[in-house]
């Protein structure tokens, strides 16, 4: 058990002790391979089920605005929770869009060296032979029956923690120090940038194709902390905005919508495309909004509790370059 | 193979406004292909799905009784989409009808034995079919006596008026209308459903209770019926749940392993205790 | 059709084309300024389905895409210039909201001159009818939008 | 011996080639093929694109005979049903064939013939591409890690749902007869099949006992049935907080079978469409009155579960579950049914 899990476990097992929180959310083993799944702990006893590695993807604090709706639950006063860098930025976000309050909450914060991509390790191994997985500052050893691999820790990290700027958080109540991962600074996304080199006909042929693949499932609604909407623009009857099909013109009104409603407010945490089950980019048009916010309005969401939303501000001198005006001259 | 999905057209002959909120209206249908009449021999207690086109589907109880030749009687609240649309329709626009759906009100067990209609609000549709079929004069004589308690929260939020006061005036059975709050030129009886019940304690044995109302009714009448000593075997309720394809196949008006639409919406009271309750 | 909303089929090719646009006029001065064009006899393509709303800050990029899923070939959306909105703030904030869903659209493929934003004051019955020379020119050479088609 | 001997014949792998098309003439044949998904069944015109060692497919092949979204009917200006009406029968040419299928997506067909096929009224819409469609399934030889269908009434080489089943020896196939259309397809390629021997009935019946070793029976499931009678069984109440409410583990599911029906409105008139729906969303049972039976996900979560564990036994007979751990693979948190059936199964 590395020493930051020890940290969490016996913090956890304190506050809830003492009653300083009446629940607290954080990671523990999954059932499947290379995976991690939330938990609810209620009693001090079982904290000891908390776990911390690098496959604790889930972003825990979308659950905070169904537990509290409008910030409130007469079960849970205050509740604790596990956030890595971008999940605190979410949460910030949350405070910020008053959904809740800070002090109902009590942030264990955790700097975070990059989370390892299931999906980009497991074809690598033989799942069914896998023993035992533990990790050190670069690599990841997977101990199986026909004996150790190792496999380099930067190779299988999910896209959204490769250049990742802010893997600790800015607002806890405790901070577990663990990153040797030197934090970079936010720069424009390498995929993002590429795509916008492509022609038009092409950029249209691949957004038409990845999201053609989308079964309407609405994971990557429902695993995003900014979606929690009452009642979703795609779930209402009057007026109906558009229909409930799996066909081309309703899965692009429902991504293209969704997508810019993140605008100015995704903090790019990679939980959409870590649900998606069939696998689509998403991050490649949602991570688009975030490197233009940062360039046109220098504004990166989730960094202090007392910043506004960009959308829900302005400058009298915002740049205006994409107005239509009249031809020169008639 | 017939496809059960397809509704048979019907043209809208009358718009009938039930009570001042006109937020009720009952539709007298009739069907524009006349062998449509055939296949949609049904019984009180069904429901059919009423559907618009461009607007889409909605389960609603068909009030009329069979024994009422040449049209049906269909009583729309506005709430949803469809009954939304349903409210701006016009005389002779058509509808489509898919039906008859669900199981009937158990007319055979209930023959020979007293009847005790409970009804409440609007849900007096289907309770309606029950009472014209069984008053009918070759039907009459079939049944012991009728006891009918009908309330609602307003006089004015009251359906069917004219039959009611023509039922009052019978003398072949007893008719009870009640009101949860009276205006000032309301003469008759004022109290909720289940204090007029206890009031008048009807006789209980050979006795079947059609109950059917909002759920806050239900909850109290039931009590009262057991006060009385009735069965649980021999009340049965029609109950209202969302629904889609009316033919237990999409899965979503199940309460346990029952479909409301297929094994319902009448259901006696003993088997609505063996099931979740979670309607 | 009883329901409001329908969706327009697409049959033409480009010559006689002749493109179908929303164009979303701010009440207290686009609009003011198309009347004024209108009243000043200034010549302008027919192809505009002028929606009146109280501020360009009250278009949800919501309609915008709901526009284009509709069936039109084109969205303008016409407001106050910055300072001279009536709600003083309307516009501003619905300059940085089309910033970003111009920057999106085209960014995704969608063709720049598609849907477009415009300042027009009460007083600029020329200018309107100038942007809606512009603008219809424009649609009109990409042809159809087929991309929201019902397949 | 004797019994299973009847059914059974031999095809060489070295005769597979013209055994396959041999069947293309007479069958248009969707098979096994990678997509940039995973596995997925597309239309295959020679067996060399058929990729027969996969695991499974990463959609399941409902989809096949109960489409995510399918036009029911349409209707123009004036309120007339253009298309869609009565027994309206476009003439199929030819059947057409699933080779290749697990079998576990075989016995979900077998569940979904139950719903929509057997049960009154059929749904003619699913009758028609069900009945021009013959399914060849090819036992499992490797499962995985998340295969649990010993576990539920399925395993590795269940006939349900399947015409034909093929059991991969060494150097040829075991081809086993279910149905009688699986009958009228060998007749097409009697020729090329060869008499069963004792020893290949061993060799199959070893490869099995093999499979089944690597699927860990995880519990009874006739026990399970009986546990959920419990409905207000406290267990529930920690049972969902995880669950998100998508619609992945639904969507994903062989067996789930419930749909949406909404009018969409085009310029010259109309359709009514059927798409798939989910009892994990909060509109599945929302009341136009507001009142919804189902309020919050512990009510869902619990339907799902229900459902599938004690409601199908109770109409049809059938646990609807075949094991294919697609819902456990795909849930965004975790949730993993086998847990889930096994915290059950611990309660009091």
């Amino acid at each position: 058990m590395k020493p930051s899990e020890h940290e969490i476990i016996n913090t956890v097992k304190k506050l809830l002790a003492d009653k300083k929180i009446d629940l607290f959310i954080g990671y523990e083993q999954g059932t499947l391979p290379l995976r991690t799944s939330p938990c609810f702990l209620v009693n001090p006893d079982d904290s000891n089920k908390l776990i911390w590695n690098s496959f604790c993807a889930n972003n825990l604090t979308v659950y905070l605005s169904r537990i509290m709706p409008n910030g409130k639950n007469k079960k849970f006063k205050r509740i604790g929770i596990l956030c890595k860098g971008c999940d605190s930025r979410s949460l910030t976000g949350l405070i910020r869009e008053k959904q809740i309050k800070r002090e109902d909450l009590y942030i264990i914060g955790i700097s975070c060296q990059g989370i390892i991509d299931s999906r980009k390790l497991l074809p690598q191994l033989n799942s069914d032979e896998i023993l035992s997985i533990d990790e050190d500052d670069d690599s990841i050893i997977v101990k199986l029956k026909s004996g150790e691999e190792r496999f380099k820790r930067n190779h299988y990290l999910y896209d959204a923690c490769l250049n990742c700027a802010y893997p600790t958080p800015g607002e806890y109540d405790m901070l577990v120090r663990t990153a040797k991962y030197a934090p970079q600074v936010s720069v424009p996304d390498p995929a993002v940038k590429e795509f916008m080199g492509k022609p038009r006909e092409e950029r249209w042929r691949i957004f038409e194709h990845e999201l053609s693949k989308c079964i309407r499932c609405y994971a990557c609604r429902n695993v995003c902390p900014n979606c929690y909407c009452k009642e979703c623009f795609a779930e209402q009857t009057k007026p109906t905005w558009f229909g409930v099909t799996s066909e081309r013109s309703d899965l692009l009104f429902y991504h293209l919508t969704r997508i810019f409603h993140q605008a100015g407010r995704c903090v790019d945490c990679g939980a959409c495309v870590r649900a998606c089950p069939m696998n689509i980019n998403l991050r490649l048009f949602t991570r688009m909004l975030v490197d233009e916010v940062k360039e046109r309005f220098g504004y990166e969401p989730g960094l202090s509790i007392k910043e506004q939303s960009v959308l829900a501000a302005f400058e009298i001198d915002d740049k205006q370059e994409f107005m239509t005006e009249p031809e020169k001259g008639t | 193979m017939s496809n059960p999905y397809v509704p048979m057209p019907a043209k809208i002959d009358d718009i009938i406004i039930e009570n001042e909120a006109r937020d009720i209206k009952t539709l007298k249908v009739s069907f524009t292909d006349k062998d449509d009449w055939k296949r949609f021999a049904f019984m009180p207690g069904q429901f059919a799905e009423i559907s618009i086109f461009g607007a889409g589907e909605c389960p609603i109880g068909i009030a009329s009784s069979p024994t009422e030749k040449g049209y049906l009687l269909f009583t729309v609240k506005r709430a949803g989409l469809v009954t939304m649309q349903l409210h701006r329709a016009e005389r002779g626009e058509i509808i489509g009808l898919r039906g008859p759906l669900g199981n009937t009100y158990p007319l055979h067990k209930m023959e020979g034995h007293n009847i005790l209609i409970i009804g409440g609000g609007f849900a007096f549709t289907t309770l309606r079919a029950a009472i014209k079929y069984i008053i009918e004069e070759n039907n009459r004589k079939r049944f012991d006596d009728i006891t009918v308690i009908y309330g609602a929260r307003t006089p004015g939020e009251l359906i069917y008026k004219k039959e009611l006061w023509e039922w009052e005036k019978r003398r072949d059975m007893k008719t009870y209308i009640t009101v949860d709050r009276g205006d000032k030129d309301w003469k008759r009886r004022e109290g909720f459903v289940p204090s007029v019940l206890k009031e008048i304690s009807p006789r209980v044995n050979e006795t079947i209770a059609l109950v059917c109302g909002p759920p806050i009714m239900i909850k109290f009448t039931l009590p009262v019926l057991d006060e009385l000593g009735f069965m649980p075997e021999s009340i049965f309720l029609s109950l209202e749940m969302r629904m889609k394809c009316g033919i237990g196949k999409c899965g979503r008006c199940n309460i346990g392993h029952k479909y409301v639409c297929k094994d319902g919406p009448v259901f006696s009271f003993a088997e609505l205790q063996e099931l979740p309750s979670e309607y | 059709m009883k329901k409001d909303e329908t969706t327009i089929e697409k049959k033409s090719d480009v010559s006689t084309f002749e493109p179908k646009i929303v164009a979303f006029l701010c009440n207290w001065c686009s609009y003011a300024g198309a009347d004024l064009a209108g009243v000043s006899r200034f010549q302008y393509p027919p192809n505009i389905r002028v929606i009146k709303v109280p501020c360009s800050g009250r278009i949800n990029p919501l309609y915008i895409i709901k526009a284009l899923y509709s069936g039109v070939d084109g969205v303008l959306v016409s407001g106050c210039h910055p300072g001279d909105c009536h709600y003083i703030s309307g516009n501003f904030y619905a300059r940085r909201k089309f910033a970003l869903l111009k920057k999106f659209l085209s960014y995704i493929g969608i063709e720049q001159e598609r849907v477009q934003f415009s300042w027009v004051s009460a007083a600029e019955g020329a200018r309107f009818a100038q942007i809606i020379e512009k603008v219809v020119g424009e649609i009109k050479r990409l042809g159809p939008l087929t991309y929201f088609c019902k397949d | 011996m004797v019994k299973e001997r009847r059914g059974s014949v031999i095809l060489d792998k070295k005769d597979f080639e013209n055994f396959f098309s041999l069947l293309a003439e007479k069958y248009t044949i969707f098979g096994p093929s990678q997509d940039d998904n995973g596995d997925a069944f597309t239309k295959i015109d020679s067996p060399q694109s058929l990729k027969l060692h996969y695991k499974n497919t990463h959609l399941s092949l409902k989809s096949y005979f109960f489409p995510q979204t399918e036009t029911l009917l349409t209707f123009d200006n004036h309120m007339k049903i253009t298309k869609g009406k009565e027994n309206e029968t476009e003439e199929q040419t030819k059947c057409s064939i699933l080779f290749g299928v697990r079998p576990c997506d075989a016995t979900a067909i077998y569940f979904l013939d139950k719903v929509f096929q057997e049960s009154s009224p059929p749904d003619p819409y699913y009758v028609k591409r069900r009945s021009v469609t013959r399914i060849i399934s090819f036992a499992c030889t490797d499962p995985s890690s998340t295969c649990f269908c010993t576990s539920v009434a399925c395993g590795p080489d269940s006939e349900k749902g399947s015409d034909i089943i093929f059991f991969e020896l060494d150097g040829h196939y075991l081809v086993k007869q279910i149905t009688q259309e699986g009958e009228e397809i060998l007749e097409g390629v009697k020729e090329l099949l060869k008499p069963v021997t004792d020893k290949h009935i061993e060799e199959k019946d070893r490869s099995m006992v093999a499979a089944r070793h690597k699927l860990r029976k995880i519990f009874e499931v006739s026990n399970f049935v009986k546990k959920l009678e419990n409905f207000e069984a406290p267990y529930w109440e920690k049972l969902h907080q995880k669950c998100l409410g998508c619609g992945i583990c639904t969507y994903m599911c062989p067996t789930c079978h419930c749909f949406d029906m909404t009018d969409e409105v085009t310029g010259s008139g109309g359709r009514r469409v059927r798409t798939w729906d989910s009892c994990m969303f909060p509109l599945f049972t929302l009341h136009a009155s507001g009142h919804n039976p189902r309020p919050t996900q512990k009510e869902r979560m619990r339907q799902r579960l229900m459902h599938k564990f004690n409601y199908a036994p109770k109409i049809f007979g059938e646990v609807f579950c075949v094991g294919c751990g697609r819902c456990v693979v795909h849930c965004p948190v975790n949730l993993d049914l086998r847990s889930v059936v096994q915290q059950i199964m611990e309660e009091q």
